[in-house]
């Protein structure tokens, strides 16, 4: 299946809109107006239509097939969700409307951030940031505004476990801090004792995702926490992972001081082929005034929007109030499962990753075998030792039986790691097929048929592709061939 | 549950398979203070019809822009966008696709940041384009951080003329940087930025048309730059002035960074919005975001990859450009689909359209007594000085359901120079008889 | 014009492959006096922002049920439909596909009516379904043809509790038939419908719940009607009461018929609709419509065909069993997807949610002075009588903003005895609030 | 690609909804309350997304690729049209509620009248009718009641050409009609001298196709319309084929009585695979009173809905008032073409189908030569004798080529007729694609290829299926196999 690129089937004649000419006579452009041509092809209605869909037919999506991807939470997407964010009253209103017009708004503002700080028992949010590492960002910026204030600037280091998304690191030095890792323990989890000795009075915080990337709930979490507290630094949770605990376990009770909560994966607000996200952040009550402009304040009978603060240390990561279309999915979603819904959800997602990990433990290797799995199970891949088949060729063939690869190479941590997560969404239907798929894969790898792995995907729209080449040479936008014209003429 | 698939049964089952008495068997490593020894004070789960009432009744509790005649800008702006947009990016394919991060399986959303990137680099008349940032203000920011990277340099310079919000995020990213001059925001000028240029500056940010509709001269601004090894960065928040001003990449700007929204996406009360970002081919691997290129799969078909990641955090971790690891990928579908359908042709006959409408608003306000209409230059937006407090005014305007504008005040709050401002934007959905609506009631309101 | 793929310069030079001076030479056989000798007094083409802008212009002015109290029933009913199923019945793949008379590439259509055609047979409990006829309407007239040819007699007794729109399609149908006993509507009965079963009757048509809402006895009525070698023709108008009703198989019926309306579709103002028509294994060939079977392929694969055609206009012409040649098919999307969301679980519970709700409704009415429930049993709808003609008593109300239900008179004009009877549906939707809005404005209005 | 019956993936206990349990202690069914089993599988909304996602892609439709598909008029379903009959005003409103209350929805019947009124030029219009056969039968029985309030009852004969579609004899059959052939000339258009030699005081009607289905605008039109009412009888048109000449022939200038116009050909209300149809009929000033219930009268400044009529000769047809959410994208779509772009549309039509025959007709049977065609292109297969090919086999290649078959063995007249109609909707570009590979095809099969098309399709979800298998031993619903027990225990 090929589809010929919008700029090789429309030209700059053909439109699929309806527009009328107007005339301009005497325009108001000062001699700004343009000159250079802009070559850009049009679709009419029918053509585009044609192209959008067959594009998107080379895709794999959640609604029709499974994502066993670690670290991503790829769950389904209730439509419900994009029936409501689509009224009006939520899709067609202004962020500079006056405050008095948008009344709605502000109370669902204010209804999520309940949601979100009583399941996370935590004393603040801010809801803008516009996905999870901006959230992180901002979540960096409170903590150094809380010390800057207290006279400890000082603080520049910042302890990463090694485990962590890359996302932390970056967060951190983009804000200036040094990053030091912190080593795991042999059995996948952070030493309690390993942060103690790490801790000094120049360090600002630790940034610790819990459950960690390796699927296990720290055990010594509130310790950590303790620690980190005495030694006068922060906590930042990352809450990438907070699928497996929503309802069941509230972060503010093991001490966390700021965490991002990812709506696009915990409360289901679509990916879409890559964002647009959503990373409100919640705060602890040390934390929470330095949180950033925007947020409301309930008046009486009515919601204030707070824009400024004179002596508001942060100020504000974005233009406007965030993602309220994002917003409104992840309330619907919230208001549909309940507190017991997704308490339910969370268990259903831990009991799945255990499911698949004792399905698959006895052909796959699991690297920390200590703990049940939270909602990830974690493979490594010394079964494919001496088989010619490496972790990604295993991971191509999975294409091949209709199932997304899983998240490979991610922990760090682990040689070979295979993260898997299946979430709540799948049943055990797919499940046991999934795992059936694995087992299938696994053996056919041992018994020497590595050509299966190294060629494939044979059945995807596409063969393995080039990635070198796209970035040595980058070709990154379409360049008009000298042999075609500019317009059917 | 309806979105929980497993039945009390298959739970059992599984929990055999697993080898575990109950559930809590598997959340043993929790600590037994902090596992569920709480009561939710949240309500229950609950039917679709009822959670869609409760949301009707928010909802419900809005104004709409489209209940009545509305000329709030200023960032955001109203436009149409055709059914079809709406309708395909709801299709399965396109919404619930991961990060294309598997290009076999991803080839449509790949092929659709490609035709993006092309676009966008068409309009800015740029030669690269990013598969996309969060919003017009961060990318901004991206943008003044990427300079410093090029030229390793640390002065930047922001036109008075540049969106508050935006100021301020930069302002946040670069916490209490001394390098950074924001220039006063006055309604008749940017401020004199090009006297601001020394060796020392990395860049500087112009916004055209700006916070106050004015359309600003970037070849001056570029000339004046580079003669001191500084670069350009423009801004822009209405993306179809594109349309009928001339290209920034034309008149020399290093960066250009825009907020999207007007094309394929609705007004969101400010998000999710789309960041565009272009630049000149030399400062490709400086620039943040992801990037989508063309390669060959295995048996020599075109395909399409995501490329240069060696610049992302989740390769590169603490030395990555960005902390980013997202791009706002539905919204840039939005609007390259909306793009596709404009074509050359349509998106110059909306430019058109929306000067036009601009140009009966500004007509009409200047036959108002108590209106003067600051602009000589404007593409479909304009500033006015009232002669009372705007905020106040625009309330009571609200009140007999006309939305008149963005008072300079709430978003320069505290600056008496602004109080009598008014900023209002027209686009092709404003009629004669809203400008009619409003001039009345401005002209009674005033009287 | 954004429909139309063709620039003129590519319309010229297809006349040139054609070998055509101009369009008009390819319209050669008309004739030159009706060849657009004529100025159409009709708009030109529009912005689809203007067409959308006059649309809205017309859906304001109507009162939409979601906008108030609302007790309209009378044979379409108010429901919720799930976002999901409106939402996939909109796919490219469902919206935009033929009838599925290629298999081979029409699986998904096909396997849905298979699965849509089990679904009904298992609601109704009969042995075959077929994929759907226009309404509930037309399928009682089809129904009745059917009967005739399957007996091979000629006369049909329609109860009185059939709704008078369906007995007016039955009417027009068999236009002048003698044949055709169309009982009295009584609000308190259906008429002596088995006395005019004789061995000349091809069948007896019995709605239940009828018109006024009273459930009626098929078991009695299909025993007389076989022991005089009739068909029992049960017609349904409220689907969703089979979750709680006995199923019309097991109590003898022969053919059913129902509106299928209430499961997964849209009040629509009367349509699109769908019409469900099942019967006994036996008389499959001689059923109206299109009916889908399973088979395999080349490969031995199972597949899903449209079959027995035999029977339809496009193969038998004058000799088919009706001139119907086209489905519901959208529409019995919408309900297949709905009852699979639904299950038997969802299903029964629907019912019992409607039943309840009625009940609250008639218990709220019997205690408003002036107000007489007339019926023993319903499903979840009723018949009140009140002290004054019921039909300008809803049009007050309707100005108070309750749609309060549908005055007898308006479908049976003229009738002096129905003049004060008013038909109350409650659903799922209908709220506490929405009884004590209703039964209140009443009071005050009988007062 | 293999999708399970719903069946085999739910069960009873599984549920897509959420409906709290009611307490019916004392319910009002007077003991006619369920006893037997439903047996109903159910999913859970993720579960059901999939199945209708899977099945959905083992579909063609317009949205994918090209229907060349003579008679059916396959084009272009703006999506705009939908988004209206979604509005709530329209969607969700009773159609037995206070007419006072749905004045707008009368208003657009009202102006879709106007628009179908002039776009025929003809008297009155009865929008009602749920399909085009239902139209069809609508159209006739006004035919019928006219003559009978004309005491002319005893007219029992209905001409009908050989190569009308098959409900035409169908629906006179119906109405207890007797159908009597008219034959075509060579040059597949009616003869006015054969019509006048049928014609008799016991002739109802003529019911008459125009364009006709061999794709030809008939000559003598008018000719036939004055000997049909010269002798009495009433002048049916089946106006499936209104596409070809919209906005530029009025149907009501050649003399037509009543014609039905299907919306879901000519004005793109979807086709929905297999209806919802909607079949409106104009009708003549000579049938206009015997139009059926219910139609709409302005009244001063409201409009009224006449829904008896004590006299009416019909009665009504349908149940409430006919097909609305087809109105709503009809008007849409008629309002976004306007009369220029429906004329321009018709044109277009006129010009692809003979763009396509002045491309094929070089390797392709053109059996009538003698015209342009209109909007559809008839080809006979008489150019894959002894190729061992069949027209069957060849429609069947088409669709490895990512083709919809075109319409085969229709019109009977013509043996081994294919007829091509390619609408307005399809760019220069597919009909291009279309006309090459129809032409590679051709040249492969006069070449002896048989096996590619003997075999064909082989790339579609399915092989050829067994049609005889399936109506022999009819099997048309899922039974239980005895060994799946019934829920998930």
């Amino acid at each position: 299946p090929d589809e010929p690129l919008l700029f090789e089937i429309g030209d700059t004649e053909h439109s699929g809109v309806d527009l009328p000419e107007v005339d301009l006579a005497t325009d108001r452009l000062g001699g700004f107006g343009r000159k250079s041509k802009l070559d850009l092809a049009g679709l009419t209605e029918p053509e585009a239509m044609r192209h959008y869909v067959r594009l998107s037919r080379l895709n794999h999506s959640i609604d029709s097939g499974m994502y066993p991807l670690g670290s991503c939470t790829m769950k389904h997407n209730p439509r419900l969700n994009e029936k409501m964010a689509r009224l009006p009253g939520f899709s067609d209103i202004h962020p500079l409307q006056p405050v008095s017009t948008v009344q709605g708004a502000l109370e669902l503002m204010n209804e999520l951030s309940h949601w979100l700080l009583t399941l996370t028992n935590t004393a603040a949010v801010a809801l803008s940031p516009k996905a999870g590492a901006h959230g992180e960002l901002l979540g960096m910026m409170a903590i150094k505004a809380a010390q800057e204030a207290k006279g400890e600037a000082h603080r520049t280091i910042v302890l990463v476990p090694e485990s962590a998304h890359g996302t932390n690191p970056a967060t951190a030095a983009f804000l200036g801090y040094t990053v030091t890792p912190v080593p795991a323990r042999a059995d996948g989890t952070v030493d309690v004792e390993a942060v103690k000795a790490a801790l000094s009075p120049d360090v600002a915080a630790i940034m610790l995702t819990n459950p960690n990337t390796c699927g296990l709930f720290e055990p010594q979490v509130i310790e950590i926490a303790k620690a980190v507290h005495d030694a006068g630094a922060f906590f930042y949770c990352d809450g990438a992972n907070f699928n497996a605990i929503m309802g069941v376990v509230r972060p503010g009770d093991l001490g966390i001081d700021a965490m991002h909560i990812n709506l696009h994966k915990t409360f289901s607000t679509p990916h879409g082929g890559g964002g647009p996200g959503a990373g409100p952040v919640v705060l602890s009550a040390a934390l929470a005034p330095f949180a950033p402009v925007p947020f409301i304040k309930g008046v009486q009978d009515r919601f204030e929007l707070i824009e400024h603060i004179e002596a508001n240390a942060l100020g504000r990561v974005t233009a406007f109030h965030g993602q309220m279309g994002m917003y409104v999915r992840a309330l619907t979603y919230m208001l549909s499962h309940g507190a017991d819904g997704l308490a339910q959800a969370a268990q259903d997602a831990v009991l799945n990753a255990n499911y698949i990990k004792s399905r698959l433990e006895h052909a796959f290797s699991v690297p920390f075998p200590d703990y049940p799995t939270m909602h990830e199970a974690l493979f490594d891949d010394s079964f494919l030792k001496d088989s010619g088949v490496s972790t990604l060729d295993f991971a191509k063939a999975m294409i091949d039986e209709g199932f997304h690869p899983m998240t490979m190479y991610f922990p760090l941590v682990v040689h070979g790691a295979m993260l898997v997560e299946p979430t709540e969404s799948e049943s055990k239907q797919t499940l046991d097929r999934f795992c059936d798929v694995m087992l299938e894969l696994a053996k056919d790898a041992r018994d020497g048929n590595s050509a299966r792995f190294t060629s494939a995907p044979t059945k995807a729209p596409r063969r393995r592709l080039d990635e070198t080449r796209a970035a040595r040479q980058p070709i990154l936008k379409w360049e008009r061939p000298v042999d075609l014209p500019k317009a059917a003429e | 549950m309806r979105y929980l698939p497993h039945s009390a049964a298959e739970r059992a089952e599984m929990l055999g398979v697993i080898g575990a008495t109950d559930i809590d068997a598997l959340f043993s490593a929790v600590p037994k203070s902090a596992l569920r020894g709480f009561d939710l004070d949240l309500p229950a789960h609950s039917p679709e019809f009822l959670v869609e009432r409760h949301m009707r009744a928010l909802a419900a509790k809005n104004h709409a822009a489209g209940d009545g005649p509305f000329f709030v800008g200023a960032g955001a702006y109203r436009h149409h966008v055709p059914a079809t947009v709406d309708h395909l990016i709801q299709r399965s394919e396109w919404l619930t696709a991961y990060t294309p991060y598997q290009p076999e399986i991803s080839q449509g959303t790949l092929q659709m940041l490609f035709e993006f990137q092309t676009q966008v680099a068409k309009i800015t008349g740029m030669d690269v384009a990013n598969a996309s940032l969060y919003d017009g203000s961060t990318a901004t920011a991206e943008a003044v951080l990427m300079a410093r990277r090029i030229t390793k340099k640390n002065k930047v310079v922001l036109s008075g003329g540049l969106h508050p919000h935006y100021r301020d995020v930069v302002k946040a990213y670069l916490k209490d940087d001394p390098d950074l001059v924001c220039l006063s925001p006055s309604p008749e000028g940017q401020g004199d930025i090009l006297s601001q240029v020394d060796n020392k500056t990395a860049a500087i940010v112009i916004q055209t048309p700006d916070f106050y509709g004015h359309l600003r001269d970037l070849k001056g601004a570029a000339e004046a730059a580079h003669a001191q090894g500084a670069l350009l960065i423009v801004v822009i928040t209405e993306v179809i002035s594109l349309g009928l001003l001339e290209a920034p990449g034309a008149l020399g700007a290093d960066i250009v960074v825009a907020e999207g929204q007007s094309i394929g996406n609705a007004l969101n009360f400010g998000g999710p919005y789309l960041g565009l970002m272009a630049t000149r081919k030399e400062f490709i691997r400086q620039m943040p975001g992801r990037l989508c290129g063309e390669t060959v799969d295995a048996e020599g078909n075109r395909g399409f990859v995501l490329t240069l990641s060696t610049r992302e955090q989740h390769i590169r971790r603490e030395k990555a450009t960005s902390n980013i690891c997202t791009n706002s990928g539905l919204c840039a579908l939005a609007f390259s689909i909306h793009m596709a359908l404009l074509g050359e042709a349509g998106f110059v006959r909306l430019a058109r359209l929306n000067h036009a409408g601009a140009i009966k608003l500004a007509d009409a306000l200047t036959a108002v007594a108590g209106v003067e209409v600051l602009n000589d230059t404007f593409f479909n937006e304009l500033t006015i000085r009232v002669s009372e407090p705007a905020a106040p005014l625009v309330e009571r305007l609200a009140r007999r359901g006309i939305l008149a504008g963005v008072p300079a005040s709430r978003l320069l709050p505290g600056d008496p120079g602004v109080e009598n401002l008014l900023i209002l934007a027209a686009t092709e959905l404003t009629t004669d008889l809203d400008i009619e609506a409003l001039t009345t009631a401005l002209a009674e309101e005033l009287a």
